[in-house]
């Protein structure tokens, strides 16, 4: 038996599942992506290409992705650097134009939607960014940068009404009230990201993305962060959008996961489904290179080779360079979604060949 | 403990680290002590600003005002090193101590090939033609797991991914083979999946040359994967020292056991993570006493006014009343579960 | 009420426990600078209520006053301080008012250009694109101009445009637009750098997840942000502005001499400066010398200061 | 690389377009050059004949027209007053402003580099300070100041040298030099020294504030970590990542110079295109005025180009692949 | 022996004919010859010219000077005479207008010419003195016959190379910095001179001029800087140079216009004669002269100087000034309260100018007048007070090349008509003057002629058309050692200069 083997085991035998895939807050989905796509057109200059003979160069940041997300969970992304992550969570509150595809909040396809329209709605997502030192504004008082929200989009009136509101705001994040008249570098990495905290949920979202919100914080400041937002999740019936490279943590706060490699999304599935019954052959490599304390003097099993670059990534599975159990067609074809589970999917010709035996 | 046997490759003893500010002099780093041993690798943990790239900093002679030593020892091999002078210290650079920094996209001089950086870093420390040299950075490259090595030491850094600019990078550090190497974050710029090579290019290498190795990082799983020992710093202070597995599962400090407890892990399901209160005071605003007095849920009177030394308990030294207390009591410090997190987590961060 | 003073007081407070104040403190060179700055700014504005004389009342001018030495020298008259030039013209006077149209014409110019070159650099970063690159490559052609030089040409031009009797009253501000027009570039060239650095942060990011404007983003985000810079190139281009002015006063084409500059006070005087009239040339360079070197330590404090990296 | 060359020389046409545009129509204002060519009992007539016979009454894009074919041509027309043509007369004050402006680039880079490394490398030393006094003095003395300063000193109280011209000059084909005579380089050095004294001081500023930026650079402190001596550091790895910025600002201050070098040529009487234009301008002698007007546009763009050519020598980056470094993560 | 010397300005070509520049003429001199010449006293003599008679008032006949070379060796005769003459008056030819009495010109033989004019002149000699010789064949052979015309983007070989008569030989030139004269051992004149070599630099700036001198670097300087005379006199080795030159300054007041151009007057002051003189009566010249130009300037009451034929010393009398009575005037005038008017100055063309425009403005000032004061470099200058854009400007009058008072009652005091009154944009227009001026024309009686001109000028001196200031001192400065005769048209003669 293998060492990750012993922990899925391990794991599946320790503890019970907090919540089973049946009783899910919610069977709507909140968030319906389909097919999304954004490419970054990096070419040289005409000149360049005309004279040096280059091809236009496009980044496929996102690549024909599509996923839900449901009422009331937390949805992850993981993936090495420059999988697409932030674009997809640039995507899903405006802050980035689609290429094609479809992202539905609600049944509404915001990703056609006019400036308007999307004003409208614009007070129910917002967004929790990585740094907490470049994502407060240094020149602002930390109550400015709470009211924000409130004044831009004409929630409350009366300095007064906004005064308390960003009061009860900075005691719900675990700060004091009077810390707004503080400035941000007056505060920790981790009051810094309460505070952006605050600033999300000023607005009375139902659904926050957070961009690797932790990655910049020290483990002990994480375990605060990642506990708040769960009490917050619960207080306030959340959905989250949650982006990270770190497995542990990616298990620790979501219900469902999506593994994205080159712009796209090779599985997706519950946590316990994706940590135990991992599928593609990624996902199984990124879970042995996890470094796990319990284990210590372990040797993790480093995935052999490096991310290619996103300007020219392989052909058909992109993965297959890396693959172990790459073939002829996965060098020609790209594998397509296969819903062998609930609420998830795998995207492999291995998988659906059965040329891969699924683990535990 | 086995690390006695030999004359450790590196001694700290009680270093004393000072900035001067407008307000006073900051104690940066109070009394730190470390030993390594030859071919052991040293990790040190700590949140960000503990004093861990100081240290190493210190002790490759880099520091810079305003910051410096203002007591304790380093010896290398025996030898007293902090009282060296800026040529000595720079001769001992390279040769004998190697340092890899954190960012592989930034440590490379742009402007130069990566054979032109290996080979004046060889030259400039051992008698060789620059065919020799050349010779030995390509072996180097090769050993680093660098593929085709022979062409690409006439590239530029820009034409390597981050990886191999980090697999450079240890070429680099470990050309001259360097009795100790100090590694600041060696990863931390770097996928997951990268990562996991780079640390094991690290540790062969280290194993096979006998090269001790202090590795810094806050990566607790770089730690536990990667070292022999670990030093646990906080506030510029060690909290605890001790080998890997010990201080990892039977930690004797609490901030050390609030920070593997702290940790999300995949073995278990927790709906919430054990969470140590507040943050890390400012060097300006130290408190008396423990540095961790306000943030521990064990502090009694002692912690608030008497600063622990390091206190040998079971394999690892810890510094804290608690150890001292209940090894006069031969009780384990710590009910076997957990203390249960603190009720009200808004009232978490305002220390 | 209470609210406010506290909260001024609290600004203060931190004024005066910041770093740069800090900084500012221990640079006693930098105090000095800016005493003579202040000093300077002071008695150009205060130049009608404190200089002894008006020099552009020609009808208080007396040819029978020309060319005393300064009140100390023998033949001095204590009425002129620092004697008089050949139209006799007390010369403390005249640096008085001459510093204050220096100072105006720097100061006025450098609005001008912040503005302007604030304005485009904004647009450029945040806009990108084409209206990124043509700006950038006006900036650039502008650039390559040296300032003097397009300096003399808008003078040129502004002389034979308008029409003769409007030129006397237009020098100034024909001033200040060429030497508007020829130092913007670098208020842009910061902007748009450090725009381009900011706008990707991450509270840039936040504001436009709320939907705020991109108009809105730069003014009350972006901007606050590249402030430090612009200040730092403003005090350097004042200095600038400042030599620019004097040098096209020197060249002729500056402000005319019924309403001197220091430049055009140096240029007159230089005349004389075989003569033995020294004094008409040596206190108004002395004066320009040292407001430009104050106006630079300023600049290259600041520079400094607002730089942590050189901390 | 080509199509970079190409861009810039596109650019540069564009620049130098916009150039004669803006000279050209600005010469309609400058003043009326007439008077100065008639003597003053000149008529009525005389005065019209003339105006016509320069063409002042043909419309503004004809003479424009008119103005960049002939100047494509190299023929600029013929001075007004000097009465010859404008293109022999810039050839033959090219040399003297050029030497100039040369050797006050090569001072200002042979003073100013060494003294900002210097006080880069020892912030706190006492000469470092002194430097930096110097050198704010240096760029807070107006250089006219400067220049009457050095006359009523070296000529006029100590009679070393020479207060105007460029004393003897010996022709080399068509470029006459100076350099080759002791009255010429004698003749040469207070006017370097006026033109170069702001240069240095930026340069010297310039150095010593890229160098400190660079020797915090992580490739530096990792050059320190493999105990490469200081030398080496210092100027094998720092300097040479310092010039890179020192290279532009010199390409542009050398047009700055030759700008300023109007002001100093007319303080010295330096008879180069400075001086021409000043004269000129007050002549109004319209061919001189627009050419050197392109002229210096001219020097521009071929400094601009060399120096982005040089970029690609100096820089790896730049000569590998053009379009790739924007994609870094 | 060699002289250094340093003007202001360049000689502009070494084409006599290519331009009508007065410095660069005098300069001129020195390589080419004209028929008749100045001597140091300002009186006409022959020079290549040995005699002339007036056969008819429009017809001139000039015995030539034999055994004269060119430099080159050509011999000079009558047929270089008559190409030059015709180079000089041809339809493209920049200095024509130095020449508007001739018509024709014909050989009669190799010794003799005639000159045809077109009416009765008296002038034609001193016309002469600025037109120089130029040989026919050197012409020929080098296709300059034709004059040369810079505007037309014309330049040919008498541009830049010479080939005269006179007592010096160009060596080398080179524009703006440098050009020397070797002397002409073949001068046919006798010289009275001990140069063997001269060297001109310009020098614009006063300031490094005099340095120049000061270090010894030239050995004679021309404008000197009035607030340096002192110290030039002062200094061992030196000597200053003054005489009182024929320029004379005046400031023309503009009557055309209905409404000034400064200030919100709605009538034109200066088209009352008691303004006029209320703004005569102001300046104190006295004051001017001893200050500003150190007592070194001649103040006048009429528009030409003592050595211009038609002064007359008994109209050389200023009204006085008197501010009390200039009060009293502008308040007969109606103006009690004095106006704004515009002075517009040249800053570059006459000494000390601009600060004389803002001494006057200051006097002004003081009986009520506001005076805005606009200097401009000459050419704008010009440009704006000769097409009226000027209330009160500042002029100046040599009565150059030539050298008589016809010059400036024909230019400045002539209503605008035909090729007179070019200089008089403000509109003066006096009919009597005017017929006068006709008159002098074509007198041939020069006794009859001179008087005329005085009665123009006291005619005119009445209605007060502009303001006379002063003669405008010549101030050169030279080596102890050198000996040069100075005269007030300021043309520099060194064929008199002698060097121990
Ligand atoms: N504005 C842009 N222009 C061009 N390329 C872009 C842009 N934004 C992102 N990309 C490219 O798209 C790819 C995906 O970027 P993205 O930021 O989404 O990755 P990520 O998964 O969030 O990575 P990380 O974990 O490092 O944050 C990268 O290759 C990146 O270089
Ligand atoms: N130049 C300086 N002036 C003042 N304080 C400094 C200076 N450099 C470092 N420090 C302080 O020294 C302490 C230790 O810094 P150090 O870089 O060693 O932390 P670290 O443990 O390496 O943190 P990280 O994980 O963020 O790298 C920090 O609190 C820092 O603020
Ligand atoms: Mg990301
Ligand atoms: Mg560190
Ligand atoms: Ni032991």
């Amino acid at each position: 038996m293998n060492m990750t083997q012993e922990i899925y085991s391990a794991s599946a035998t320790q503890t019970r599942p907090r919540e089973d895939v049946s009783d899910m807050p919610s069977v709507t989905p909140v968030f319906r992506i389909a097919n999304l796509k954004r490419h970054f057109d990096v070419s040289p200059p005409l000149l360049n290409r005309l004279l040096e003979r280059k091809e236009r160069q496009v980044v496929k940041a996102v690549d024909g992705v599509s996923f839900d997300i449901y009422r009331g969970e937390t949805f992850s992304l993981v993936g090495e650097s420059g999988c697409g992550k932030s674009t997809i969570a640039k995507l899903v509150v405006g802050l980035n134009d689609t290429t094609s595809g479809n992202i539905e909040f609600e049944g509404e396809d915001i990703a056609t939607h006019s400036r308007q329209d999307m004003d409208a709605i614009r007070h129910r997502l917002q967004m929790i960014f990585q740094d907490p030192y470049a994502s407060l504004n240094p020149r602002w008082r930390v109550r400015n940068i709470i009211a924000e929200p409130l004044t831009v989009f004409g929630l409350l009136d009366g300095q007064k009404a906004i005064d308390e509101r960003v009061a009860t705001l900075l005691e719900c994040v675990g700060l004091n009230a009077q810390d707004g008249e503080k400035y941000p570098h007056e505060f920790s990495g981790g009051q810094r990201q309460r505070i952006s905290i605050a600033r999300a949920l000023a607005s009375n979202p139902e659904f926050i993305v957070c961009d690797e919100p932790t990655s910049a914080l020290d483990v002990s400041v994480q375990a605060q962060i990642l506990n708040l937002m769960k009490d917050l999740q619960r207080e306030f019936a959340l959905t989250y959008l949650f982006i990270s490279h770190d497995l542990s943590v990616v298990y620790h706060i979501s219900d469902r996961i999506g593994v994205m490699y080159l712009g796209r999304l090779v599985e997706v599935g519950t946590k316990h489904e994706l940590f135990r019954r991992p599928q593609h052959p990624y996902t199984r490599m990124l879970l042995d290179s996890i470094p796990d304390l319990k284990m210590t003097g372990r040797a993790r099993t480093p995935v052999g080779g490096e991310v290619p670059s996103p300007l020219d990534p392989p052909s058909g599975c992109a993965f297959h360079p890396r693959c172990p159990h790459a073939n002829a067609r996965c060098k020609r074809e790209a594998p397509r979604p296969l819903h062998n589970v609930e609420r998830g999917f795998v995207a492999c010709h291995a998988v659906e060949e059965g040329r891969l035996i699924t683990r535990a | 403990m086995t690390a006695h046997e030999t004359t450790p490759v590196l001694e700290v003893s009680d270093l004393h680290i000072e900035f001067d500010t407008r307000r006073g002099a900051l104690k940066a780093i109070d009394g730190v002590s470390l030993q390594i041993a030859p071919g052991e690798i040293l990790g040190v943990v700590g949140e960000s600003g503990a004093g861990k790239s100081l240290t190493g900093t210190a002790i490759t002679g880099l520091l810079e005002t305003p910051g410096r030593i203002s007591a304790g020892q380093i010896r290398l091999e025996g030898k007293r090193i902090d009282n060296l002078s800026q040529e000595e210290m720079r001769r001992l650079r390279g040769r004998d101590i190697g340092a890899i920094f954190q960012d592989p996209l930034t440590s490379l001089n742009p402007l130069y090939t990566i054979g032109h950086q290996l080979v004046e870093t060889i030259r400039t420390h051992l008698p060789m033609s620059k065919k020799e040299a050349r010779r030995r950075a390509i072996r180097m490259l090769e050993e680093v797991g660098l593929p085709a090595p022979e062409t690409r030491i006439d590239q530029y850094p820009h034409q390597f991914s981050g990886g191999m600019r980090q697999r450079v990078v240890i070429a680099l550090a470990l050309c001259v083979e360097p009795r100790l190497v100090i590694a600041d974050e060696p990863t931390t710029a770097l996928d997951v999946s990268v990562q996991a090579q780079i640390i094991a290019v690290l540790k062969r290498l280290c194993r096979e040359k006998g090269t001790a190795v202090m590795l810094v990082t806050h990566d607790m799983g770089v730690i536990a994967e990667a070292a022999d020992r670990v030093a646990v710093m906080y506030a510029g202070r060690l909290a605890e020292v001790g080998p890997v597995t010990d201080v990892i599962k039977h930690a004797k400090h609490p901030y050390t056991r609030g920070l593997m407890n702290s940790i999300p892990t995949i073995l278990n399901d927790v709906d919430r993570l054990e969470q140590i209160e507040g943050s890390m005071p400012r060097l300006a605003s130290i408190p008396d006493g423990c540095a961790f007095n306000p943030r521990c849920p064990r502090a009694f009177s002692r912690c608030r006014t008497e600063r622990p030394d390091l206190i040998a308990v079971e394999n690892s030294d810890a510094a804290c009343w608690l150890v001292e207390e209940t090894a006069m009591t031969d009780r384990s410090p710590w009910p076997t579960s957990a203390p249960s997190p603190t009720a009200d987590h808004r009232r978490g961060a305002n220390a | 009420m209470s609210t406010t003073t506290q909260r001024l007081g609290n600004s203060l407070y931190r004024f005066i426990d910041s770093d740069l104040f800090y900084s500012f403190r221990r640079s006693p060179v930098t105090i000095v600078a800016s005493v003579v700055v202040v000093t300077l700014i002071l008695a150009a504005i205060l130049a009608p209520w404190i200089a002894p004389h008006d020099p552009f009342d020609v009808s208080t001018l007396s040819l029978l006053n020309s060319e005393l030495p300064p009140a100390w020298v023998s033949g001095g008259d204590s009425a002129f301080l620092l004697g008089t030039d050949g139209q006799g013209r007390d010369v403390l006077s005249a640096i008085l008012y001459g510093a204050r149209i220096s100072i105006l014409v720097g100061l006025a110019s450098v609005a001008f250009a912040m503005v302007l070159g604030v304005c485009l650099g904004l647009l450029a970063a945040y806009v990108g694109g084409a209206v990124d690159a043509t700006i950038m490559r006006i900036a650039d052609i502008m650039i390559s101009f040296p300032p003097i030089l397009v300096a003399l040409l808008i003078n040129g031009v502004a002389r034979g445009v308008l029409p003769p009797e409007m030129q006397h009253d237009a020098v100034i501000f024909v001033l200040i637009l060429a030497i508007g027009l020829t130092t913007w570039v670098q208020y842009a060239r910061t902007v748009r750098g450090s725009t381009l650095v900011e706008k990707n942060r991450e509270y840039v990011l936040a504001a436009r997840v709320i939907g705020l404007r991109s108009r809105a983003i730069m003014a009350r985000h972006i901007l606050p942000n590249v402030v430090g810079p612009i200040l730092v190139v403003a005090t350097v281009n004042l200095a600038i502005a400042i030599l620019i002015e004097a040098a096209l006063s020197f060249l002729g084409v500056g402000m005319p001499p019924t309403e001197p500059s220091l430049g055009t006070l140096i240029r007159i005087g230089n005349e004389f400066l075989f003569s033995g009239v020294w004094w008409v040339v040596i206190f108004p360079s002395m004066v320009l010398v040292l407001l430009v070197l104050s106006v630079n330590l300023l600049g290259d404090w600041l520079r400094d200061a607002l730089n942590p990296k050189l901390r | 690389m080509i199509a970079f060359l190409i861009r810039r020389l596109l650019q540069g046409a564009m620049v130098m377009l916009a150039v004669a545009f803006i000279a050209f129509s600005m010469f309609r204002f400058v003043g009326d050059p007439v008077t100065n060519m008639l003597p003053q009992d000149a008529t009525l007539e005389q005065r019209a004949e003339l105006q016509e016979r320069l063409g002042l009454n043909a419309s503004l894009p004809v003479q424009f027209g008119n103005f960049v074919t002939n100047a494509v041509q190299g023929n600029f027309g013929v001075s007004y007053r000097n009465q010859r043509p404008v293109s022999d007369l810039i050839a033959e004050r090219l040399p003297a402003t050029l030497e100039m402006v040369f050797a006050a680039v090569v001072m200002s880079l042979v003073i100013g580099i060494p003294m900002g490394v210097y006080t880069a490398l020892r912030r706190d030393s006492w000469l470092s300070h002194l430097f930096q006094a110097l050198s704010l003095t240096g760029i807070s003395v107006p250089t006219f100041v400067t220049g009457i300063l050095l006359i009523l000193v070296f000529s006029v109280w100590l009679n070393w040298l020479p207060s105007f011209g460029r004393g003897e000059v010996v022709e080399l084909g068509w470029w006459s030099t100076g350099l080759l005579t002791v009255s010429g380089v004698k003749a040469l050095i207070m006017p370097v020294i006026t033109l170069s004294l702001f240069q240095i001081t930026l340069i010297m500023r310039l150095v010593r504030a890229e160098m400190l930026e660079v020797l915090k650079t992580d490739y530096i402190r990792f050059a320190r970590a493999r105990g490469l001596t200081n030398r080496v550091v210092n100027f094998g790895h720092a300097l040479r990542n310092t010039l890179m910025p020192v290279i532009t600002i010199t390409g542009l201050q050398i047009g700055a110079l030759i700008a300023f070098a109007i002001i100093t040529e007319t303080v010295f009487q330096w008879p180069g295109m400075g001086l021409l234009f000043m004269q000129a301008v007050s002549f109004v002698d319209i061919p001189v005025m627009s050419a050197y007007l392109v002229m210096v546009s001219l020097i521009f763009v071929v400094i601009n180009t060399i120096v982005d050519m040089l970029y690609f020598v100096v820089d790896p980056r730049l000569r590998v692949d053009t379009g790739q470094n924007k994609t870094g993560a | 022996n060699t002289i250094t010397w340093a003007d202001t300005s360049d000689v502009y070509s070494m084409d006599p004919h290519g331009q009508a520049i007065s410095p660069t003429l005098a300069f001129l001199h020195h390589i080419y010859e004209p028929l008749v010449r100045y001597n140091k006293d300002l009186e006409i003599e022959p020079a290549l010219a040995t005699g002339w008679e007036v056969i008819r008032p429009d017809l001139w006949r000039f015995s030539l000077r034999e055994g004269v070379t060119f430099h080159n060796g050509n011999s000079f005769d009558a047929d270089d005479v008559v190409a030059s003459i015709k180079r000089a008056t041809h339809q493209d030819s920049p200095i024509r207008g130095n020449l508007p009495a001739v018509s024709d010109v014909r050989k009669v033989d190799d010794n003799t010419v005639e000159i045809q004019l077109n009416g009765s002149y008296p002038l034609l000699l001193n016309d002469l003195t600025n037109v120089y010789i130029l040989d026919k064949e050197w012409m020929t052979e080098h296709g300059t016959l034709n004059p040369v015309d810079p505007t037309q983007g014309d330049q040919s070989y008498s541009t830049t190379h010479t080939n005269g008569t006179g007592p010096f030989v160009l060596d080398t030139r080179r524009p703006d910095a440098e050009t020397v004269l070797t002397v002409n051992d073949q001068w046919w004149d006798e010289a009275q001179h001990n140069l063997t070599r001269i060297e001109f630099t310009p020098i614009a700036s006063d300031a490094t001029r005099v340095s120049a001198l000061l270090s010894g670097q030239i050995d004679m300087m021309l404008g000197v800087p009035l607030q340096d005379v002192s110290r030039l006199e002062n200094a061992p080795g030196y000597r200053v140079l003054e005489t009182s030159g024929l320029r004379t300054i005046m400031l023309a007041l503009n009557q055309t216009p209905d409404s000034l151009h400064e200030g919100d007057l709605d009538s034109n002051p200066l088209r009352d004669q008691r303004v006029r003189k209320a703004l005569y009566q102001s300046i104190n010249m006295e004051l001017i002269r001893d200050r500003l130009m150190r007592g070194k300037s001649r103040n006048t009451a009429l528009p030409v100087a003592p050595a211009v034929p038609g002064y007359d010393a008994s109209l050389d009398e200023r009204f006085p000034y008197d501010p009390e009575a200039a009060q009293q005037l502008l308040a007969e005038a109606g103006y009690p309260n004095g106006f704004t008017v515009g002075l517009d100055c040249p800053n570059d063309r006459y000494v000390s100018d601009e600060e004389i425009c803002q001494a006057i403005a200051a006097m002004w000032a003081r009986v009520g007048i506001e005076t805005r004061v606009n200097a401009r470099n000459s050419s704008n200058h010009w440009q704006v007070a000769l097409n009226g854009g000027s209330d009160i400007w500042m002029t100046g009058w040599a009565t150059l090349p030539m050298l008589d008072s016809f010059s400036l009652l024909s230019q400045i005091l002539s209503s605008p008509h035909d090729s007179y009154g070019a200089w008089n944009p403000g509109s003066y227009h006096n009919p009597e003057v005017d017929s006068l001026i006709e008159k002098i024309a074509v007198a041939q009686d020069e006794q009859e002629r001179l008087a005329m001109i005085s009665q123009a000028f006291e005619l005119s001196q009445a209605d007060i058309p502009m303001l006379p200031l002063h003669q405008q001192p010549l101030i050169w400065a030279a080596n102890d050692n050198i000996q040069i005769p100075q005269t007030p048209d300021g043309k520099v003669r060194l064929w008199y200069t002698t060097v121990e």
